[in-house]
């Protein structure tokens, strides 16, 4: 779960690793205000992107009538497909120099990574090889000062002592953040100094989802459609695409399979949606619906049982069929494994009938949705 | 790594990790995924010696009896794995007692543990010397002999094809090709769906290049993260041959670990990559799984 | 460094163990006012003491004039040479079953252990070998649930799982302190059920007071003499002891074994004072005026210069001579190591000639000490 | 444990865990006792390579070059034991940091260093199989050869006496006695006058009886813990005389640790428990310390 720059900054700030001062605002007056108490400042619109600077998501003002102006072109905007509802009005820094800092989990080692360069400000996948580095934790033993030491002195700069220790209580703030929020990735581009002073300019966090009953102090940010909400509030993964084929299948490998054989076979997949979270009836017949919602050309649903029950999504099929009193969409439904005679029977009551072999009825799919009437689809 | 030989009556019986003597026990028994699928394990022959779960010791399930806490169970069963069903939130705990009472072998089944407990409880494993499959993994089955996880029963029987997969449905489902055009699988180990794991694909393969009874491998891989680049390093070694298949070609890019993650990958971890890399390395790459057994008879016919 | 039981039980509440409803008071109004709310109570003394029931620190108050009349009896009072200054007021709990529970550090297995018994209440050296459970933690990884459990099973006790859940939790919670606080011991005897809750009855905390730097929140408890105070903010370390003979030295190791000579020739001690945490001229003569303000028989000084100088040492005696006008009481000092011949100079100029056998100077302080004229010893 | 064996010029030269080739450095040299005690060490003979305080790194330092960090004197020269002299709040990340970086053994001189960071890095110590001295403790001296730590340069002569000790000041004390009556020391210890330590009285004896340079052992006690009893046990089994002094005979019952403490030492810690437990082993105890070079010269003479 990515969180908003301001509130990653507020949680830098509690381990001892200052942003610019600097103000939230949702409307122009509070802009104004800011700036008035502030100064020259740099407002940036607060969204789940990054490369808000080229899209015109980050902007400077010198004066209150200025970022008033600003304010009031940004928010409501829609920027990278995001609703600007809030800015971060922030002091203008002197910059002296720029870093790149952030720590994440490297999965070939199986631990914590620092990665650090003093090519900062920029984008780090720009940044030569050699100029950034990679220093690894033990997982178990953690963080300590001379880690951080390491790193300083492997940055190869010429820094005094107090920029030396700056350096090192930034570190130190960036991996608490990462260790005691359960993030996956703490990211500051750029770290700067300005005079004596370290400050995180800007920073991008995101949480372990799957640890979020553990980090309930930090607010839930939405990243997603109604959909992908209603898909979620029910247990499923279920991800927009851009085609046709409405897909629904129980697994996450099986299910992006099934997409790549789509289009293997000349199709297009209109959405991934992964039943594997919940597999009863009930779930199943609303996920049913979701895809139903979305008018697709055709229906492809992949069952392959082992603690999903073939016959439970069968019958959320007919029990669908019977509510919406018909599905005008053609239906592919392959179904093997756990009770896959009684689901095909039930099927066979509502009038279909069902693969046993998968690429025989992605192959299908493609073929129905290739003849279908274009209107269909939304 | 660990290659078990085990005489049976004089005679050497192989199999990677696990095999027909491999006492299992469940922790989250009592659960509704540790009941469903200790019933499976032992309908196929594993030997689930015991169950574990916190306030129902004294129960017995399926005619398996459950204990408070793992250490009890050692006290009264020879133990050579566990398996691993609680929920995600105590996962890290569950793993730790197996792991501190010495248990050899855990499979983690469980998914949605945090990735730091995850980090921590590999960790722990490898000071310990044991072997941790998962977590998010479908678990370990040597056709046959014995299953430890989930995988449905029905597509898996002895055969010389060596199984390594990311992802529990799609391996069943090549599995059941691969039993329709005659080939059985020696053993099938999934890594685990997250993003750090326990054994690797490369820790994997080096056990199937060292077991007699595996003729060819086949890895089932998908796009994100280095597995399949690191394992191509040593595919190229291996003498018996290995298919790939890797889903995911037509899935979006991935939005969330932005820079961070690219630099960790250096421009790996997308399927052009990793179609890459194991062809180079001399993998045969499916394009569907169907492709798989085709490309299977064709080796080992 | 010991804590009050009522603060004690503040550290465990917070991680989740709670102590009987209770008032700390430091009135006899305020003790009968609590009385008034909570119902029939027992009244603890807050000492830094064990065996408080047996020296009568612990009483039983059914009404609030009772609270009130034993609370005026024990503020003021002196129980086992302390003072007591405030009352836990508590309520009288029904207890249906007792513990022992305790974390502190096993100095031969260089880890952490967990002690527990089924036979609480009573004094634990006196409860049978087999009845006690020590359970060893690794220092590093720490604690987890699953060992919480591994106790309360070994325990052997025949517990429904609430009460099983509680005892986790409360040893959960005890190791929490231990950890987190800086404790080398958390001791609660006992540890009590009454209906389906568990509850600390007791609680002996004793924070490392080498880690008071980071455990800021942990309130100073004081339990030393003016004089062992005036010597800690020196940074040196004193014990008083009961016999006549003075003794500064450097050194615990060597301070002790001059004790132990002093015994063996045939005198007395009248303190511990090793010198060796600040060893300047300054602070030596500080030094010296304790024990002069003691008025022993004789001072014994020994001091085997390492980084500890002999001239310092000589010098302090030579000021402390000076500013007192002149010192009455004999001194034996014995000096060898770092500038021990200028050590020695600057004692003769004072009209003392120093010592180079230790065995000697203490025989030495023995047979002046049996001289002296009694008067001199306070 | 670890016994050194080094061939100069083509002769077996030996010491227990330091000689007169152990390349030492010293963090926190800049401080006012790792200053002093870093002339001290070469004044001795000691091989003090580099030294050790962040921020200081470039500055030399009675001829020694300072460095930021342990790593980057381990790019510059060849270090086989530390000491630490830095101030009790930052030790823990000190000697974490030499660990990390491979330093084999590791004397901790800082006193006051808080136990839950002492257990920490003891352990982690063990876990990289290095030796680690102290906290709290003089050092290690391996007479003529190395001096490791804060003893003063002129009572340790070599010898054929080990000395392993809890308490500095006594044991320079007892080694004077010892070098006056004729007696030098092969190598002396201190493991420290912390509740808990790295090496412990038996590793080190267990190294003294494995020394041909030594020929009977010093022990020097203390009342309070179990460390005298746990000796004992191995000075049964020695084929070196050993004679012991324990201080503390007349001291106050120690008030602090109260039941929890006398549970773990079950009545041991005491003066008479430690004085039954060496005499029972075979140990001679000296009743004060003068009568240690006189028991020596008995066995040795």
């Amino acid at each position: 779960m990515r969180i908003f720059e301001y509130m990653g900054k507020e949680l830098l700030n509690c381990f001892g690793l200052p942003a610019p001062k600097g103000k939230v605002v949702s409307c122009a007056d509070e802009a104004a205000l800011a700036a008035t108490e502030i100064g020259p400042v740099v407002i940036k619109a607060q969204i789940l992107s990054g490369k808000r600077g080229k899209s015109g998501g980050i902007r400077f003002a010198n004066t209150p009538a200025e970022a008033k102006s600003i304010a009031l072109e940004l928010l409501g905007a829609n920027i990278q497909g995001y609703l600007v509802e809030k800015l971060l009005v922030e002091e203008k820094l002197a910059v002296d120099q720029e870093f790149y800092l952030a720590v994440t989990i490297d999965e070939g080692t199986k631990s914590p990574v620092i990665i650090a360069s003093n090519q900062g400000g920029i984008d780090i996948e720009e940044v030569p090889e050699n100029q950034i580095l990679r220093i690894h934790t033990d997982a178990e033993l953690g963080m300590f000062p001379f880690i951080a030491r390491n790193i300083v002195r492997r940055l190869g700069l010429d820094l005094n002592n107090q920029h030396r220790k700056e350096l090192v209580k930034a570190i130190l703030a960036t991996y608490q953040v990462f260790q005691e929020k359960d993030a996956i990735l703490v990211e500051i581009n750029p770290l700067v100094f300005s005079g004596e002073k370290i400050f995180a300019a800007d920073a991008k966090v995101i949480i372990d989802p799957d640890a979020r009953f553990r980090q309930k102090d930090i607010p839930y940010v939405e990243d997603q459609t109604e959909t992908e909400k209603l898909a979620q509030n029910l247990g499923i993964s279920y991800v927009e695409l851009k085609g046709d084929i409405a897909v629904m299948a129980n697994g996450a490998g099986i299910t992006m399979s099934i997409l790549d054989m789509l289009l293997y076979y000349g199709g297009t997949p209109a959405n991934f949606l992964d039943i594997s979270g919940g597999t009863d009836t009930e779930t199943t017949a609303r996920a049913l619906e979701i895809l139903l919602a979305k008018k697709p050309k055709v229906i492809f649903i992949n069952i392959f049982g082992g603690i999903t029950r073939c016959d439970d999504v069968a019958r959320a099929y007919a029990k669908v069929k019977k509510e919406c009193s018909d599905i005008q969409v053609p239906v592919v439904i392959r179904l093997v494994g756990t009770n896959q005679d009684e689901g095909k029977r039930i099927l066979q009551e509502c009038g279909v009938e069902a693969y046993t072999d998968l690429e025989e009825a992605a192959a299908k799919a493609v073929e129905l949705a290739a003849y279908a009437p274009a209107g269909n689809f939304s | 790594m660990h290659q078990q030989v085990i005489l049976v009556k004089g005679k050497v019986l192989m199999a990677i990790i696990v095999n027909q003597n491999t006492k299992v026990i469940v922790q989250g028994i009592t659960g509704k995924q540790g009941s469903f699928h200790t019933r499976q394990m032992l309908t196929y022959g594993t030997k689930v010696v015991a169950g574990v779960t916190p306030g129902k010791g004294g129960i017995t399930l399926e005619g398996v009896p459950v204990y408070d806490t793992v250490q009890e169970v050692l006290e009264n069963h020879q133990v050579d794995a566990t398996v691993i069903f609680v929920q995600s939130a105590i996962a890290k705990d569950a793993v730790l007692e197996a792991l501190e009472a010495g248990i050899g072998i855990v499979v983690v089944i469980t998914e949605h543990i945090p990735v730091h407990d995850a980090l921590k409880f590999i960790s722990y494993a490898q000071r310990k010397r044991a072997i941790l499959i998962g977590p998010n993994t479908f678990g370990i089955i040597s056709s046959g002999k014995c299953k430890i996880g989930i995988p449905p029963n029905q597509f898996f029987i002895p055969g010389p094809v060596g199984l390594v997969s990311r992802s529990g449905t799609l391996t069943y489902e090549i599995s059941e090709k691969l039993v329709t055009a005659g080939f059985g699988q020696s053993t099938a180990v999934g890594i685990g769906g997250d993003c750090v794991k326990g054994l690797t694909f490369t820790e994997i393969l080096k056990l199937f290049e060292a077991d007699p009874e595996t003729n060819a491998v086949v890895l089932i891989g998908e796009i994100g993260g280095n597995a399949e680049e690191e394992a191509s390093v040593y595919i190229k070694e291996m003498t018996k041959p290995v298919v790939a298949y890797i889903a995911g070609k037509s899935a979006p890019p991935e939005k969330q670990m932005g820079h961070a993650g690219a630099i960790i990958r250096r421009g790996r971890g997308t399927y052009q990559s990793k179609v890459k890399a194991l062809s180079e390395a001399g993998a045969l790459v499916a394009e569907i799984p169907s492709e798989v057994p085709a490309k299977i008879s064709k080796l080992l016919v």
